[in-house]
This record gives structure tokens, C-alpha cells and sequence, in this order.
């Protein structure tokens, strides 16, 4: 099994559920991150001093999925979250040994 | 000559109030702040504080003036009477009866003018170009508010011998017409000029802080008894009935918003509980002393209900008017204003109820129709008075420096693209990162 | 015939206090709701607002009658009497000396009425259902504020012609043991009845915002001055000596509190300073114009120790007052209204300060132990009628409707659960997420 | 022998204004709070209850005597005449003309102390021991605030018959030099005493919640017009002036600032707008009745874009005024100060202006520039006065006791180290954690 | 080295942490995330609009372990978070190249 | 290619980031975490009754890159964190398959 992790615009997350949803996934976790890359963040002047705030909003989706789904996820995920902006993030795909649902205990592929 | 006999005790409760009824201009900015999304709470906020940075003088110079000098055409008052604040003179003035130094008077009258313009930036929530509402707001207040509380209160249209008088002289304690009809009508308007937000009707738009509404809330039940009970321009028992009726209606109407949610949808909910206050405050703002304990708690009820059905027909119309200033100051400031016409009652045995002369009694306590005519009648005009002059000054703002930001700044949130700032220190420079 | 003559002065600070006590239920809503846990900080805010929504309606129908109507007993008067605010007659009151309309003292009242019972709700934090907690309301003020109410103040048991009228006058300037002897008591009777939180004794259960906290106390301390000078009923000096000594309890107490806290616990927290804060207007409250300076300091010193060791309490006997409406209001109402029969000091060279006819200086300022006695018995005639009836009403509730939610609601949060609401936008439709 | 005629009316007003004078210091522990980073919030407004709770005491017990006592020198009252507020008569006291209680009085003038007191905290944010701040506040109330009290309102070398009295007398209607000056000066010094906290000038250091700033600056307006208007200590045509002026400045201050930013960084943020208000509000202290309607708006203005401007300077001269004390207060309290002696106005035309005898108006309004030399010669003498004796106590403290937390301690949050509390329940302990 | 990572229901936190403890497990690192899932959020109405909320509340916690450890470490994780009802969560192992303990520089096994 | 994680005390961002981009790192992501270990928590009194909170507040940074560089990106990332105290964190390694990234579609080395 994969761990297809992708790091995107906070407002694209609304598409990459909906696109996963349509690809058969039925689950994901979804968590908040900060981005530090190309993209530069905006500047910001407090009562007359000037500040860059280099870390940039971002959240982070996280799917699990068998050895032959993974490359699909992550051009679905691909797909719905481009802009075509810089700063649209990265998808990368990581090996899993094994996944167990907590509710059954059951092990690998039926897992997910 | 007359001479001006100063009351202390009068002064001393219109100071206050004044004081109460500016707090509610920042109660209002948490009311609204607090339901908007976290990445436009400042914008919403700034609507309000510029209300107060712009309205103030506008009033001090010739707003006060415009609404309470020498009539011209039953429209408007001459604005250079007392242009500046000048030339005023506490013997001759409108507030001389009570021994309230005008002054005074000017300074609580401030307070109307400003949250009535605030009151309006709710339908605009997350999307209005702040240059062009502090545009708007500057010359809405001039065309339009001064205009209306000329002809409620400044003895135009509106007044003891305006276009109702030959049915009964229509009843407005505390502003149900200038203020909340005609801030409701003109959030309808502006709200429909500058469309809806992108996610409109299929995102929650969930309220990011319900704290915050709550806050908001209290401040303006705190604030409205100077709106209400300092409406009376005087310390004494018909100050003391407007006390009494506006936390009635206000409580009640609570209750009966958390009715009708617990019927409706099956939870009480906390923004209902806060919105049924604001309602029941709306509703019994222009009844304020005209009613006794039985007549505010029937007003209050009504309110809380039909404005908890209200809220939801900008779903159904399509219109984006976002925190309900149609739902609640239009339907709420009607239903205050047409129930008059069927709950006035002074009397015996009604402590401190007042109504101006020329009013009668409603329906329901043997005046008979007249007084609900006057009140329908009142009501429209205000209405369609609102509703033209908004659609023309918006209109022209739209056409020339435009009344809205693009869609791209509206998802980024407005209150980084249009303020340069975040509400609160958010991934990046909290807590936990940079110096710990 | 008697007629009434207006004091302008008086009604308008009687109106701006009535305003005051007012907020100060919204402040113990942040008060108390900031101490909370995220997931049930609207919960906790609502009980406090519903007590408004549903309070003032009583109030304003039969409550003021049934504590200010004509004695039936000792016990209560006649709820039938001023039903609805009707049939009354200013010249003919009981506020018509100081030439206030009887009206404006109705809603001063009514405020006392409702922060009464919101205080209750401090010991049934995150776990008690929301409709039971609505009808505990509105029995509990009926059937046991009220008639408290006019034991002390009405002419009742607990008055000048009342039980210790023997020995001595009792004194309860602003509401010792009406107001916080008897929620304190009712607060813990609750708490015994629904039982422990999960995980109490257990978790942190820690603040889940503490500026909330600090908010509601200066909201309280605020609205406090409504309440203690407010209780006077006019604009004097013996008004401004129960401001003075409201504010020297106030912030001596804090710092008590603060001491106790670092000598104990090695910091002295915000939340010390705020509970250190009430623990001292509690207190003062019944001594509020009884007192000297020094007397109003030493108070609040005895007063913010103790309570700061009383909040402990609860850990040892396991009953779980969540927010301390024992430690604080019920060990502050008794610390307040004893230590009367020690301070109270009446006479030259004190400016201000004011007794009812047959009370008397207490053993400190040679009034012997008689003062002393009486406030002892009226404390402990308090908390026995409370205790006692705030269990019947509340066993009969648990027995029929039930007191509590289940205990996987409790987990979810009750706001989640009850109100159908989370307090803040959380992960899933937090500024990140959705549209951005 | 004079008797005391009670006026009901003005003690009324004087009652409501020092409860919100009172709310004032909460409000700038939410103005100051909201501005620091999450993890000092607490400490931040904990320096502002703290004052609260120690100088109400000290002000109850000598610092009223010391003010308002019989004149020793010119420099401070008899600290043991009204040792404990007591020898108070109300016939004879300073107020008695306006028919006042002492007591009323004493309480009102209290807030002043308080808050000034409170407004130092701004420049010593994120680092200054607690302890360490708590006999600071004591011991400079004591050495320098009460004498400055006394100079410029309790008949010392600041009044009429002080230094200036062969010029003119200076104008100092509500605390421009004793409130505002004095507390930036003092915040200048002990900001440089303290140093700069770690990271100052390169890290962002982010407001963490600009709502709570927003709160603060309208709780400090709220106040304010308890300050000014309540400075004239009645309620007449004066105190409607005041309000009037309050409003304007701070209203029109709000929108200069915002210009000023929006020109010079290119965003009207939100703490700029609650900066402006501020401003406003500081700068109109002084000159709260001596002008019109017109010169409020001008001071207002003139010192919205001069604050602006001044709060970049820190950077530029490198002292760590964290969060701008000098650049609002000190500039402001110096602007409002000065421009009094162009500004002055009364006579015919300018309803409810006041000066005190042997002042005159400005140099606009024909009166000469003796007022103007007057005016600079106070501000001076309260810049330095104010200067070298807090640096003598600031000296003092930090050679003993120290006045700087470890900078370990000011990475890992002063909330936590010095008070055991985080703000906010942050992770492991939150809303998703623990007992979910 | 496997890093074991789990994402439960919030309430879960306490035993899990108490479980991990028994096991002799002396580190880990927690979380905050959102699910989406099987387990559907609640429906939110307001003001008459009425809305699901798909993303629940859930936990993350990462314990990196050794190799032979990552089979018991998923099973005391599973034990202890399950509740038996939809929702309950995941866990899966996946393959770690080296661990570092910042603190020492110390690299594999000893570092954890 | 390979995924540097690193949980560290907050303080030590700043130095951390610093220094990544000193080593020709030019992206990151980082997001708030809760760290259980050795260092235990500071204790709290709430009105009189005590509590230990045992987790404590930590940053999670993650760096991808290429297979050879990390090694290297560890070592910069653990001098950086580096104060010697108990509860500096930890730095582990794991392999990825496939980077992608978003805005190109991009895959591989190239993505990073
Ligand atoms: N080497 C990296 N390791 C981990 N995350 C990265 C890396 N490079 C970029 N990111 C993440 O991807 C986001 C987008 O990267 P950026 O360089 O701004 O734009 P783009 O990917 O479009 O060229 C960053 O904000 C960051 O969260
Ligand atoms: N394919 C997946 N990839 C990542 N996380 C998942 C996946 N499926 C489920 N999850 C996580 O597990 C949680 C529980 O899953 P859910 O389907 O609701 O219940 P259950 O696992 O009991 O069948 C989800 O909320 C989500 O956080
Ligand atoms: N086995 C582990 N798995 C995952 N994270 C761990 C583990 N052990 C420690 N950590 C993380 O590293 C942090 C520091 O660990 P700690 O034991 O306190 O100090 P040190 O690493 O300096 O010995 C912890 O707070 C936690 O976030």
C-alpha cells in the first residue's frame, strides 16, 4: 500500500475532495500546514515597520491506498489542485508496510 | 425672553446615554465580526469603526443641522443653521423643555446617525471595496438619514403635521423608521448591487467566533437603553416604561427565536439566542413607550418569530444580504412600527406609557384603525424613499469607482488583501513558531 | 393625598445602574465562559442568556409583585397585586421618597432577579440539559428568589420586623444573602445532584480563554457599581461610599488572592486575579455603604483569602462545582454578610456610610455582638430555606425530565450536542480550509 | 458655616462617569493584550488589574490626601489630612460648589490614578518582572503621580498661582499632562531601562488578536467620556462640550491615521484605526472644553497623522516602547497640550466652551501667544518632572530586585513563567484533545 | 525503524497515551487533524440554511519504534483507540531510513 | 528520493530555516505539533488542584529531496535545532517513491 500525501492551496481542498470522492476514495485525513517555497509571502507593515511573512497558508491531505492506485490519486489530486500559480503545492508517495482499521483490527488492503 | 432652566438630572442620564448608544456602533462590529469567516472579521469591524470616524463630524458639521434646522419643504432642515455646531442656543433649542443643554442633544443624536450607517455593512459582508463604503457611507448619511430624521423627528413629512396628519400623527419613539427600516432597506439594496459571495447558498460561511456575536449582542442591549429609555430625553417614569419594554421585548424575543429554531431545525442555537435579542431590540425600538408590559412582550414575540422565519428568505430570493439586515432590521423595524398601530395604549393605570399628541390608542385597545394606517403609511414611505435613494447613490458608485473587490481577493479574504493584516496571528507567526 | 415629586438625579442613575446590572450578566457569561472547556463555552454563555430571555418576562408579570407586593406571611407578597406592571402609582410606592417612578425600580430589580439565577449555572458546567436547566429557571426564581426577595427587602422575615427583630436590625445593603448566599447554596445543591463531570479530578478541564475571563470580571466589576451603589436608589454620598468601598474590596481582594495563590502554588494567575476580583465584590456587596474604608479593605483581604482556599474545596469532598459558585459566591456571601457584625461603623467622621434603623455598629466600633448575631442568623435562615427547597425543586426535575445529558453527549461536547454549534470554526471549515 | 446642598443630577453623572473611568483600564488591558504576541497576553493585562488592584487602595488610604490635600509647597497635598478617606466634610470640600459628595469624588479621581498607572505597562511588554512592575506601580503613584496631580489640579505650582501665572493660567482640562505625558514619559524610560526584548526590530511581532485591540479601543472610548466629560464635574453644557469635542477628535483622528497609513504603507489596517481613536482621544484630554467644534476636529487630525508618523520612531532611535506608549501618548498628550494655546476658543457663538480664569484664548482666535508659552511651559516641566524621577525609581528597582525577566523565560512566554498560564488552551490540552 | 502513525477519535488520546506508556513506549508525537470518512460529520443549520459538515475532528499521533516493535506498537494503538464504532480511525506503518535525536546527534536505534 | 521530518522546539524555527536555505534548500512545509517524550510538560494549578500538562509544544518541518542530499539536510537541520536540552527533538528519514509538483505536473527530482 501508498501514502499519497499532497501539500495544497488552502482553497482548493472543496475540488480535491470532490475529484478523490469521484475517483472511488473513501476516506482521507486533512490537517493544516505551512508552506516555505517559491511562492513568496506577502509583506506587512505594523505602525511603520515592514515585516515578510515567509510562511504561507497550506493544508495538507493525506490518502492511503493500494501499491496500484497511488500514481491515479496523485494525478487526480494533481489535477484538481493546479492553478497553475506558483505555490500550488507538491503530491508525493510514500511506501506503507501496513494499515489497520481501528474499529475492526482488520489488516492491510481491507483496511482502507 | 426665555431663559434656559438647566436639569441636571435630565443632562446627567442623556450624557449617559449618549455614551450608551456610541458603545453600540463597536457592539455592532462584534455582532456582525463574529459571523463572518475569520479571514474578513477586520473588514467587518472597519465598516463600523469607519462609520464612527466619518459620521461624527459629518453630523458636528451639518448634520445636525440638516436634520433638526429650519424646515425646508418638510424634507430636510436648513444645514448652515447650525452649521459647526454653531450658533446654538440652549433657550430657543429643541431640547429646552426637558433643561437638556442642546449640545447635549447633538452629541446623543451623533450616536443614531452612526449606528444607523453601520448597521448597514452587514449585507455587505466580505466583499465591498472599503474605499467605496466609506464613500457610500458619507453621502447615504447625507442624502438619506439626515433627510428621514428631518421627517420623523425634525417636524418634516413624517411628524404631527406631515402626510398623515389628517388620519393620526404617527408614532416612532426611538427610530424604528430612521433607523431600522431605513437601514434595512438600504442593506437590501446594496446587498442585491454587489451580488453574491462566491460560495453563496452552498458553503456553511459558518460564523468563526460565536463569542464574539454574543458580545456584540449584549453591547447592544446594553447600548439600546440610551437608544431607548434616553430616547425620552428626560430622567423620569416614561423613561423608566422604555427601560422596562425593551428588555422585556428583547427577552422574549429571544425565547421565541429559540423556539422556533428548537421546532424548526431542532436546536436552540447561540447566534439565535443573539439574534432574537437584536430582533426583539428592533422590534420595540419605535414602540418603545407607547405600550404597556403586555403590549412589549406581544411585540417581542412576533418579532422573534417572524425574523427567525425571515432569515431564511434570502436563500429562497438569492439575494446575499449576509448577516441578516433585512431579516432582522427591516422585518424586525416593520413589525415594531405596524404593531403600534394595533398595541399603543395610554391610559390609566398604564404607568409612564406616552404617545405624542395626535396619536391614539391601536386596535386592540379602542383607538380603532387610524393609528395602524398611519403606521402602514409611514412605513412604506420610508420604504420606498430608502430604497429609491440607495439604488441611485449605489448605482453611481458601482458605475464609477466600482463596489467591489475581485473574486481572487474575496477567496484570499479581504482583510489581507484590503488591510494588510490577518485577525489573528495564524500558522507562521504564532504562538509556537518563530521565538517560540 | 400624597403626591410625587420626581428627583431627575436619582431616576438617572437609577436608570444607568439598572443598565449596569443588566451587563453584568452577560459579563458572568464570559466570566464563566471563558473558564470553560472550547466545546462547551456556548452552553455555559446560554444558560446565562436564557436566564435573561426568561427572568425579565417573570419578572415583569409576577415577579416584582410577589417580592414587593403586600406581605402574605413574611413569606411572599401578593404576585397578584402589580401583575403585568399594572395598578401602579408612583406617588404611592415603594421608592416614591427618593422620588424615583416606582417603574425604573421594577427593572432595577428584574437585573437582580436574572444575574441571581445565571450565577447558579457556574456549578453545572458542560453537563446539564439545556431544557432542564430553562425550567430550573424559571421554578427556582419563583419559588425561591422571590420569596427570598422579600423576606430581605419586601418587609419580610428577614427585615427589620423579622426574626432577629430582638436582637437586631439584619444588614444586606446590595444583596448578600439574596443574591449570593442563595446561589452559592443552590450552585452546590445542584452540582450534588448531577454529579461529577467525566474526568473530573482527573484532566486539566483548564480555561479554555483566559483574556474571556479577565473580560467578564471587568464587565462584572463594572456592572458591580449599578449593583452596590445602584442599591442605595439615589444620587448621594452614602452612593459614592458604597462606590469607594466597592472598588477598595474589589482590588484588595485581587491582590489577596494573588498572595494566597503564590505563596500556595508559586504564581499568581489571571484567573486568580479575576476570581479574586468577584470573590471581593461578593463580599462587599451586603456591607456595601456599612462600612469605613478600612473596614471595605479588610473585607475584601478576609475575603479573597478565604475564597482562594475555598475553591479547593470540591476536590476534597468530590462534588464538582465546576467554576466555583460555592467557593466564591457562597464562602464570599457568608464572609460578607458575618463580617458586617464585626465592621459595620456608622458615625461622625465617617462620611457616607448608613445602617437601617435598629442595626447597629459592629463588636469592632463598640456595637457589642447583637449586629453580629443577627447577621449570623439571617445567613444561616438562608442558606437552610434555599438549600432546602433548591433540592426539592431540583430532585422533582431530575425525577421527571432529568438533570443531565448522557455522558457520551458530554464527550462530543454539549455544544456540539444541544446547541448544534462549535464555538469556533474549527478544522474542517477553519480560514484554511473550504474557500480559503 | 456653609452647608452642603446635594445636587442629585451632577453626583448622578459623577457616579456613572467614574465607573467609566474604572472600565477604562480593562479596556487597555484588551488594547494592550490583543497587541502582544499569544504568549503574553496574559502578563499584559495583568499589569493593568494589577494596577488596578493596588492604587485603588493606595488612592483610598493617602493618594487623595496627597492630591487634593492642603498644599505643602506647591509640590503635594497633607498625605494624612483624609489619611483613609476620612475627615471628609462635604460642605467644605473642593467640590462642594457643584453639590457633589466627596466621596463621589474621591472615587472618580481614583480611576485617573489607576489608569495612568496601567498605561506605562505598554512600553515594558513580553519582559518586565512581575513583582518588580507591582512596586513600581506603587512607589511611582506615590512619588510621582500624586504630586502631579496636585501641581496641576490640587493648587500647586501647575495651577493658576503656579510658574506660569504671570503668563497665563494652563489649561489641563482632563489630564493631558498629569494622565497622558507623564505616563509616556515614564513608559520612555523604563522602555529604556528594560532594553529591548529579543528579536525587536527583525521578527514581526504580530498583533496576535486585533479584535481584543478593536474591544480595547472601544471600551477606551466608551471610558473616555466618562474622563472628559466627566472632568467637568457636573452635568451641564460644559460636559456636552466635552462629549461633543471627545467624539469629534477621536473620531476624526481615527480617519487621519488611516490616511497617513494608507499613503505611506498602503493599507488602512485595523490597528490603525484602534491607534487613531486613541490618539484622538489623548490628544483631546487636555483641550476637552477650551475649543470648538472646529478645533477638536483640527487637534484631532493634527495629532491623528503626528502619532502615526511618531510610532516608527522607536525603530529608528532603537528603544523598545513596545507598544507605542510614547508615540501615542507622550506625542499625543504633547500635541493636545501645545495646540490648546492655538486652538482656545470661547465667547459668544461657542456654546458650553470653558477655560479657568487667567487662561485665554489661542493664538487663531485672537488671544495672543501668552497661552501657547503657558501651555509649553507645563508640558516641559511635566516632561521633565516626570523623566527624572522614574528614572531614579526605575534605577532603584532594577539595581535591587531587577526589572528584567531572563531571556529564556521571554522565549518560552512570560504567561507561562511568570503567571503558570497559557491564554488559550493550546495542544494537549485543547478542544480535540484530552476528553475531546 | 518504522514509523507507526495512527489517527483516532480525539477522546481516544488518554488511553492511547496510557497504552503506549504501558508498552514501554517512552515517545511519540501529536496532532491535530480532520477525518473524512465513512463516519459523516453532523448537519449544521443556520439560520435556516442547513449544511453537512464532512471533516471530523480526529488526532494524529507518530511513534517511531523499531523494526520487530511496529506490529505490537499498532496493535496496543489499535486496542486502545478502538470503540468499535464508524470512525474509529486508522493506523499504518511505514519504512524509516535512519532517526536522529537532535539533542546528541545520535543516529538509528538509540535515538528513539 | 527521500522525506526529512524533523519535530522541534519552536523556538528554533527561525535557525532552522536559516540554515536550510543556507544549505540550497528552497521549500518546506511546517505545521504545529504536540511532543510527548522525555522532557515532560510544566505543571499547572488551577484554583488549587494541580496537573501536569505532559505534552509540549513542537514544530514539525519537512523537507523532501533528492536521495543523497539527505543525510546532509538531516545534520543541518539537527545543528541548527541543537541547544543540548532535554527535548530537542527528533529527525527521521523515510522513502519516497514520487514527488510531483502541482502547479507543472512535474514528477520526480525535477519536482522538488
Ligand atoms: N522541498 C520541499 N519539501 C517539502 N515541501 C515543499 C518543498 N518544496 C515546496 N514545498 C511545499 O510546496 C509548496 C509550494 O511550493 P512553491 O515552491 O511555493 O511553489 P511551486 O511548487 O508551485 O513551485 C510550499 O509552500 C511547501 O509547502
Ligand atoms: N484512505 C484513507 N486514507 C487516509 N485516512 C483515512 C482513509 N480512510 C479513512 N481515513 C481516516 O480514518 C478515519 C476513520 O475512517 P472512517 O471511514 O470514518 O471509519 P472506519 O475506519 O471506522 O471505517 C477518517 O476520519 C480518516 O481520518
Ligand atoms: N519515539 C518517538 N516517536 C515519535 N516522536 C518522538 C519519539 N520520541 C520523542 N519524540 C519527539 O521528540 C520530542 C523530544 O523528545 P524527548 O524525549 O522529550 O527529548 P530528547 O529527544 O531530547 O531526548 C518529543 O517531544 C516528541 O515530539
Amino acid at each position: 500500500m501508498k501514502l499519497v500525501t499532497a501539500v495544497i492551496q488552502p482553497h482548493r481542498l472543496d475540488d480535491v475532495k470532490a475529484a478523490l470522492e469521484a475517483a472511488g476514495i473513501r476516506g482521507m485525513t486533512v490537517s493544516e500546514a505551512s508552506g516555505y517555497g517559491r511562492q513568496r509571502g506577502h509583506t506587512e507593515v505594523y505602525r511603520g515597520a515592514e515585516y515578510t511573512v515567509d510562511l504561507v497558508p497550506k493544508v495538507r491531505v493525506e490518502v492511503l491506498v493500494e501499491d496500484e492506485a497511488a500514481g491515479t490519486v496523485a494525478d487526480v489530486v494533481v489535477q484538481a489542485a493546479q492553478t497553475g500559480k506558483i505555490g500550488d503545492g507538491k503530491v508525493w508517495v510514500v511506501p506503507v508496510d501496513d494499515v489497520v482499521r481501528v474499529r475492526t483490527g482488520e489488516h492491510g488492503p481491507g483496511a482502507l | 425672553m426665555e431663559e434656559f432652566v438647566l436639569d441636571t438630572g435630565n443632562t446627567a442620564w442623556m450624557l449617559a446615554s449618549s455614551a450608551l448608544v456610541l458603545l453600540m456602533t463597536p457592539g455592532l462590529a462584534f455582532f456582525y465580526g463574529g459571523m463572518v469567516r475569520g479571514k474578513s472579521v477586520l473588514n467587518m469591524m472597519m465598516m463600523s469603526f469607519g462609520a464612527m470616524g466619518l459620521i461624527a463630524p459629518i453630523w458636528f458639521l451639518y448634520g445636525y443641522s440638516g436634520a433638526f434646522g429650519t424646515d425646508i419643504g418638510g424634507i430636510i432642515g436648513n444645514p448652515f443653521e447650525f452649521f459647526g455646531s454653531n450658533n446654538l442656543d440652549d433657550a430657543t433649542s429643541f431640547v429646552s423643555a426637558v433643561g437638556l443643554p442642546v449640545l447635549v442633544f447633538i452629541g446623543f443624536q451623533a450616536t443614531f446617525a452612526i449606528i444607523t450607517v453601520a448597521l448597514i455593512s452587514g449585507s455587505v459582508a466580505d466583499r465591498m471595496k472599503f474605499s467605496s463604503w466609506l464613500v457610500f457611507a458619507a453621502v447615504w448619511v447625507t442624502f438619506v438619514y439626515i433627510p428621514m430624521a428631518h421627517m420623523v423627528w425634525g417636524g418634516g413629512l413624517l411628524g404631527a403635521d406631515g402626510i398623515t396628519s389628517s388620519i393620526a400623527t404617527p408614532i416612532d419613539f426611538a427610530g424604528g423608521t430612521v433607523v431600522h427600516i431605513n437601514a434595512g432597506v438600504a442593506g437590501l439594496v446594496l446587498a442585491i448591487l454587489l451580488g453574491r459571495r462566491k460560495g453563496f447558498g452552498k458553503e456553511p460561511m459558518r460564523p468563526h467566533n460565536l463569542p464574539f456575536v454574543m458580545l456584540g449582542a449584549a453591547l447592544l442591549w446594553f447600548g439600546w437603553f440610551g437608544f431607548n429609555a434616553g430616547s425620552e430625553l428626560a430622567a423620569d417614569g416614561t423613561a423608566g416604561r422604555a427601560w422596562v419594554n425593551t428588555t422585556a421585548a428583547a427577552a422574549i424575543a429571544m425565547i421565541a427565536w429559540l423556539a422556533t429554531e428548537k421546532v424548526r431545525d431542532g436546536h436552540a442555537t447561540s447566534l439565535g439566542a443573539a439574534s432574537g435579542i437584536v430582533a426583539g431590540l428592533v422590534a420595540i425600538t419605535p414602540a418603545a413607550a407607547a405600550v404597556d408590559t403586555v403590549g412589549a412582550l406581544a411585540i417581542g414575540i412576533i418579532a422573534g418569530i417572524l425574523c427567525a422565519l425571515a432569515v431564511g428568505l434570502k436563500y429562497k430570493y438569492g439575494y446575499d444580504d449576509s448577516l441578516d439586515v433585512v431579516g432582522v432590521h427591516l422585518v424586525g423595524g416593520l413589525t415594531g412600527t405596524v404593531l403600534i398601530g394595533l398595541f399603543a395604549h395610554v391610559g390609566d393605570n398604564v404607568n409612564g406609557t406616552w404617545i405624542p399628541d395626535g396619536a391614539m390608542n391601536g386596535l386592540f385597545y379602542g383607538g380603532g384603525v387610524n393609528q395602524l394606517l398611519a403606521q402602514i403609511i409611514v412605513a412604506l414611505f420610508a420604504v420606498v424613499f430608502s430604497g429609491v435613494l440607495t439604488f441611485v447613490i449605489g448605482s453611481i458608485i458601482k458605475a464609477t469607482m466600482g463596489l467591489r473587490i475581485s473574486q481572487d481577493d474575496e477567496v484570499s479574504g479581504i482583510d489581507l488583501v484590503t488591510h494588510g493584516e490577518t485577525a489573528y496571528e495564524t500558522l507562521g507567526t504564532s504562538r509556537n513558531f518563530g521565538e517560540a
